[in-house]
């Protein structure tokens, strides 16, 4: 295991917040979660076993500190995460 | 310089507040489309809508679309604005306009701006209906 | 019923009241058209306009246009008013306004009846620019 | 000859109105004339020679009683005629 996979393994603290669907479904707005996922992916795979999300990742985009990023971007301490399900504007 | 304009709005919208900051006398087409909220959806008798936003990423992404817009038509201004909490039938949910020189360009314009705000704006809409029941519908089950 | 309103204005177009003869809580989508009054057409700089209508025909004709945009599209409602006499920069010379239960409805209605006012109303435009000199332009000329 | 072309050359009087272009070049904007034209066509031509209108009938569509008609339509009397130069709606 490299050095790098050893530090991505340490538990790191992210801020999450939930909108819609999610936002219900998580009974809450926003958390502050310590976890030892890697990416978004496996944030959001631990989180779904966690509130029983019905949606699967392939329908949700992924925002990092207000921007949007791909799944597999690695997780850092401190970042602000929200899976976005399906949008309707208009 | 070119006006680009983007808002979330909690209050009813006002077209003509929204038109007017894209007045320009080398304007000589203006469009504008609002998307209003109807009685009925999917055989549902709709009574209100209720639309939660992810504020900070919406406007980034809003004024996005907007600028995407002016460069891909060559508008000579475009503005939207969208509403988010609870509305009534009839109210405005989103409000856009754009004017360009000729009118095939407005119209290109504004039609491009409410189908990207529908598909890629961080906004979820929530359906009240007659029966008492609620659901979150999104863009690829519905549309205006 | 559906809403098909053609008129001709000597006072300036109110877009607000124009607009809020189509609301229906049925109609999810709203798009409308406005001609303004630009500053420049084809090189030349422009002072004010002129328009002159012959009014029984274009009040038929008219009325034609809307009812066939309403059918053509399944409108829930469309309406048109064009301005005539002398109206200054920014003035709004023609507004239009289509309703329908989806956006792609609207906004196909809202381009044809201005398209077919462009071409089939009998209404002539002078234009007064900043040299002194006049000229009435007609649709194959130019376009908004 | 038949009887209807007999009738069809007779003088009739007709209301005509202009607009625009041919209102500037008539110096008028409406006027009663008696024409032993048989046809809107027939009737543009006379007015041409008279008014010196630049505008070939091909440009113009032709109105008679607010309608829109072809420009082989007979006159009669008691017609309003309108030519109508190329217009410029919005």
């Amino acid at each position: 295991m490299s050095v790098a996979n050893v530090s991505d393994c340490r538990p790191k603290t992210v801020r999450l917040r939930y909108f819609a669907l999610l936002r219900e479904q998580a009974k809450r707005d926003n958390e502050v979660r310590a976890t030892t996922a890697r990416t978004c992916a496996e944030l959001y795979f631990e989180l779904q076993k966690e509130y029983s999300f019905p949606l699967p990742l392939s329908q949700m985009k992924v925002a990092v500190n207000e921007e949007f990023v791909g799944p597999e971007r690695p997780l850092q301490a401190g970042d602000e995460v929200v899976f976005i399900p399906p949008v309707a504007g208009g | 310089m070119k006006i680009c304009q983007f808002s979330l709005s909690a209050e009813p919208l006002s077209p003509v507040l929204l038109s007017r900051a894209l007045s320009d006398t080398a304007a000589g087409a203006f469009v504008s489309f609002e998307g209003w909220v109807r009685n009925h959806n999917r055989g549902k008798t709709v009574v209100a809508l209720e639309y939660e936003v992810y504020q900070a990423l919406a406007l980034k992404e809003g004024e996005r679309i907007v600028a995407e817009a002016i460069a891909k038509f060559g508008l000579i201004g475009a503005g939207a604005c969208h509403r988010y909490g609870l509305l009534g039938l009839g109210e405005i949910a989103v409000w856009v306009g754009a004017t360009a020189p000729h009118r095939c360009q407005a119209f290109a314009g504004a039609a491009y701006i409410i189908d990207e705000i529908k598909h890629r704006l961080p906004i979820w809409k929530k359906e009240y209906y007659a029966t008492g029941s609620t659901a979150w519908v999104h863009c690829s089950e519905h549309s205006h």
